[in-house]
């Protein structure tokens, strides 16, 4: 057995680690817009990814809001879903086996209305097997009660962690609302609640009008703004809190590519997630995978670790 | 259920009417898979904008693996869809949704209006496959005026069922709704209808359908971001009180599910 | 006399009033986008414009950030001029003649390091020829001093306020940083300072990286966003700040098309301005009014005032 | 100073090489004013992605309305330029920019590299024309290989100059820089030196220059939002310690005014 050349397993080396958790590559498929990971299973390898991040879920089921939800704009999309979900028991009993079935980590975003049940969720996903982590929103823009409140105020945001900390039994990811004057104070305040590691950004809140009925296009009135529109602001700041926190951060917001992706490694994001790029191409999140391979292999790095934060500032 | 992402060249381009196109595209697998009332994806160009994937309803399918869309310019998308040239290649994706449930033993009735036309070939031509004599069953098409149902005709004529139009302006058939020349039938409740159109249309489709105790199976349209269920966009409230979504549970329901204004 | 027609005058009647100024239509051009306006002379007729509002304008001249200055990112561009200007003595100088000579509203939009020097500009332009009003830019990102502070900041916001108005003799509009948790209370203060409007949104802040190079394309490392990709986040914040104001609101972001300038109104702005789709079609602004005046002929409106705040919300 | 923002009709599309094509356009207003080392900017797209124009050389201009864009894909909007089709209609907007001074009684050197070829034909074709005999003015062209410089020499022939050639990796005409052939010629201080190229390659030539007393213009990039002075993006630092706009000031500077590093 000694013999065995296992150099094949590792090389690319494309692991990264968020926190305690290892995942095979940083590449993360971003909640909302990869429904539960089965609705691809025919379309692309699911083992290929490194992780997959579900659709938020309250502590009761949501109906979500009424239609039209989303509407494009340029270069994007505002979506107004509301949250649609069918509950942590439901979710659990329903869609986890066929989740913990794929054996890749499976993350599981939350939401909730006061912070008593953003840590009853927590803990009734305690125990349940599959779950490698839980990502905290506390930054949709689609739901009228606490949510948005939540994720500008830096003190909320940080009590908010705590209290799914205390709850849960995986590490926690706090995902960050971009619509903040100062994305560094949230992010500082959630590491100091015990976050385990961040993700950023959620959607921008943005606005379509209908010129012929003079309507909001959304039911809603407002959505949030997702896709390649926003990947500067993501970029933006991904780079602000990655210099800022010591825990690893997870950038999400626009990302289509592989150049993308390895764009956010190097301002410093440990992994990434994917998310309207999924509706246009289902594979992409595993050409990503492949791409950063391919990467990794073409400029001979000994990892994709090695990139990670690797941006040069010119000071000169 | 198989789906594919498939790089399909345009193999042809017609122009029906000012504003009306008609695709061939090369797809064997999708042209392979796909049911009568499915629908594809298609990226319409090769930029960031339009961004999203646009829904077209399979027209029909053929057996040397290709497959058409009808469509008309409504805006950017379409738009640039009505620029392609053959021999281009396009990002295809599907077969998507649930189609037409084809009652074999109950005669047909299929109502399409407007760009609603654009599935029904495909329909009839599987009903009259799966039947082998569909000369009992009805076909009923409507429009605006001539131009929105002329061009399509020859099409149906091929299957020997019997055909109605209607279009609004009297230009071409009846002068009148679909909807008059479905009433004028000698209606009875095995019949089973299946429509496709502008949303008034349908839903007095629906309500002719509820008094006669007919079956009626409509397809809607949304808004899409996905096509496959991953964004949950699509949505529909159900007569259940419930959100139903069209990409996943439909285009294709049975009328009675869903909630009709008028 | 009394014989003589006027309605050719006033049909299609496309003047709003930006409070005490009253403009001949909506359009206008957006600060540091249309240069000294006389760049597009031979491009448009610059007559046809409600107004003008000119390159940023500080107390002492600036050089401006080391290139690259600008980026294209999706349906939208970065740029950090760094407000490179003559300083508001040369402007005052070499610029104005011409601009008061095209007997249009010029707008000059003006930035200081400090509450004195934003004083400081607006006296210096007091009994200027030709000055219709003054913008005052509390929201330039590529500046390390003072700008963003000021923006981001509600009670910094209504004192720089304040402090030009006390140094202005002409009407004075506040231009508002999209980059804030909540725009309606810094658009309040600067009510609460005494502004006389509004406009909004300057550009949100936003970064690109070269791959290849593993830095910053800017070298000013972040950058504005503008264009069509914000106009979502426009609109939005339009929309808001419209509710929750008394004073005129003036809509800029990602205009590019008479539709969008429609839109902007019926979210509530009194007058819109056009950025970054002057470098694409220099001939832009002028179309757009053209296209206005068509939309009020067409839909047979009295007057183009008819439709600001138009939009309808369902609360069905 | 006249600028237009043309409808152009593309008459022709020429591939020279792998990834180098050349454009005609139908521009009357823009080819007839234009003068050599000024440019375009192009919008490369229908739609909102790309979203800036680009900015292109003007190639050649002739008699008869028409001009020409010589360029290399390099990223989204040269790749959906080149596939451009003749008959299709874009927008260009032009002449912009100061071009070449040409010194009409002094010898001339020419000197492109890669697609800093682009706007030498229309300087060359300028200087002959303005001297009526320029068979003592050189030209010298330079690329990384043969597909870079080949294609385009039978277009500089017919001036009747004097042309010297040079590939970095030998495989046409002299193997090494275009400023060894500028050095092997007898240079001496009345020469005027035009060039287009690299960054390094006109640091070299500009040096070479320096150093020889010569008069040295040099047409530089600079990424470019507008193209005419409206949003200051497009900054180069002077020697002065300023800075002056590409698209205003340039593209072509006397080179002692700009700083280079090398
Ligand atoms: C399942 C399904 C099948 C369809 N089949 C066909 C077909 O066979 N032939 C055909 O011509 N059209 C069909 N449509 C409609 C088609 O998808 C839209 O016309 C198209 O997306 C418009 O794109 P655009 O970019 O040109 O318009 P946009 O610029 O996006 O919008 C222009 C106008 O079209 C409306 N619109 C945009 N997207 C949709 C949409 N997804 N559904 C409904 N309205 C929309 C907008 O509200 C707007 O008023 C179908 C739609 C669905 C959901
Ligand atoms: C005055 C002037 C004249 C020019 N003339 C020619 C010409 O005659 N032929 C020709 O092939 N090219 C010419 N260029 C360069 C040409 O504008 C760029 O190649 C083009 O804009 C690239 O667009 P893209 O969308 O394909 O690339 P992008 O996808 O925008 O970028 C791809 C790569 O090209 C670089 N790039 C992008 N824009 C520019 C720019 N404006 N200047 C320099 N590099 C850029 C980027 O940094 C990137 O590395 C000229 C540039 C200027 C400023
Ligand atoms: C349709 C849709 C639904 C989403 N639902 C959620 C959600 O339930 N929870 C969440 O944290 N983020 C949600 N998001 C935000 C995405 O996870 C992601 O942060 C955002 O879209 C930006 O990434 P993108 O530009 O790659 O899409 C949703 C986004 C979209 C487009
Ligand atoms: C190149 C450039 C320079 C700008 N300079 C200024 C400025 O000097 N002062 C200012 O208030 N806004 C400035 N802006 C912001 C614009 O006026 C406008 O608020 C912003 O670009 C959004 O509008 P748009 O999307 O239509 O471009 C600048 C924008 C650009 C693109
Ligand atoms: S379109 Fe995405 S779920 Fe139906
Ligand atoms: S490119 Fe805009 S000023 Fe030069």
């Amino acid at each position: 057995m000694e013999f065995v050349d296992n150099r094949e397993d590792i090389f690319p080396d494309l692991r990264v680690n968020i926190g305690s958790l290892e995942i095979a590559n940083p590449v993360m498929t971003a909640s909302g817009t990869f429904g539960y990971a089965r609705e691809f299973e025919n379309l692309m390898n699911l083992h290929r990814l490194g992780a997959v991040i579900v659709k938020g879920i309250s502590l009761h089921p949501r109906p979500g809001n009424p239609p039209p939800r989303i509407v494009e704009t340029a270069c994007g999309m505002l979506n107004a879903i509301g949250l649609q979900n069918v509950g942590v028991d439901r979710f659990i009993s329903e869609k986890m086996d066929y989740l913990a079935g794929l054996n890749i980590p499976v993350i599981v975003n939350i939401l909730g209305d006061s912070l008593a049940e953003y840590r009853e969720i927590a803990e009734r996903l305690v125990g349940v097997p599959g779950i490698a982590g839980i990502e905290v929103n506390i930054s949709c823009p689609n739901v009228k009660k606490g949510g948005v409140a939540f994720g500008t105020d830096p003190s909320m945001a940080a009590v908010v962690t705590k209290a799914v900390k205390e709850g849960a039994d995986v590490p926690v990811m706090v995902k960050l609302s971009p619509n903040v004057s100062d994305i560094t104070l949230v992010a500082r305040a959630v590491e100091d609640g015990g976050a385990d590691s961040i993700s950023l950004i959620n959607t921008l809140i943005g606005m379509a009008i209908d010129l012929k009925t003079r309507r909001p296009v959304l039911a809603n009135v407002i959505g949030g703004l997702s896709g390649p529109a926003i990947k500067p602001v993501a970029l933006r700041m991904v780079y602000q809190v990655a210099s800022s926190v010591s825990i690893p951060v997870i950038g999400v917001g626009g990302i289509e590519t592989t150049e993308d992706a390895l764009e956010f490694l190097l301002a410093g994001a440990s992994a990434i997630q994917i998310g309207t790029a999924n509706f246009i191409n289902p594979r992409v999140s595993e050409e990503i995978v492949e791409g950063i391979s391919k990467y990794v292999v073409d400029e001979n790095l000994p990892s994709i670790r090695s990139i990670i934060g690797g941006l040069s500032i010119n000071d000169g | 259920m198989s789906q594919y992402q498939e790089k399909a060249t345009v193999s042809r381009v017609e122009q029906l009417s000012a504003k009306n196109y008609r695709l061939t595209l090369d797809s064997p697998d999708i042209s392979g898979a796909a049911k009568a009332g499915q629908f594809v994806m298609i990226r319409t160009g090769l930029a960031k904008d339009p961004l999203l994937r646009r829904p077209f309803s399979i027209h029909q399918t053929s057996a040397n693996g290709q497959f058409q869309i009808y469509f008309k310019v409504v805006g950017r998308g379409t738009d640039m869809l009505a620029r392609v040239k053959a021999g281009e290649i396009m990002s295809v994706f599907g077969p998507l949704g649930r189609g037409f449930r084809i009652k074999k033993n109950s005669p047909a009735i299929i109502i399409g209006g407007g760009l609603g036309i654009a599935p029904m070939l495909f329909l009839a031509k599987s009903i009259c496959r799966l039947k082998t004599d569909c000369s009992n069953d009805h076909i009923i098409l409507g429009g605006r005026e001539r131009s929105e149902v002329e061009p399509l005709v020859n099409d149906f004529r091929q299957f020997g069922l019997r055909l109605g139009l209607a279009t609004d302006d009297g230009s071409y058939g009846h002068q009148g709704y679909v909807t008059d020349l479905l009433k004028s039938l000698d209606l009875h409740p095995g019949y089973t209808v299946y429509a496709c159109g502008p949303e008034p249309m349908m839903a007095r489709v629906y309500s002719i359908c509820k008094s006669g105790s007919m079956q009626c199976q409509v397809s809607v349209e949304s808004v899409m971001a996905c096509g496959m269920g991953a964004c949950l966009g699509c949505s529909r409230m159900t007569k259940k009180g419930t959100y139903t979504h069209v990409c996943l549970n439909g285009p294709v329901f049975n009328a009675e599910e869903l909630i009709w204004n008028s």
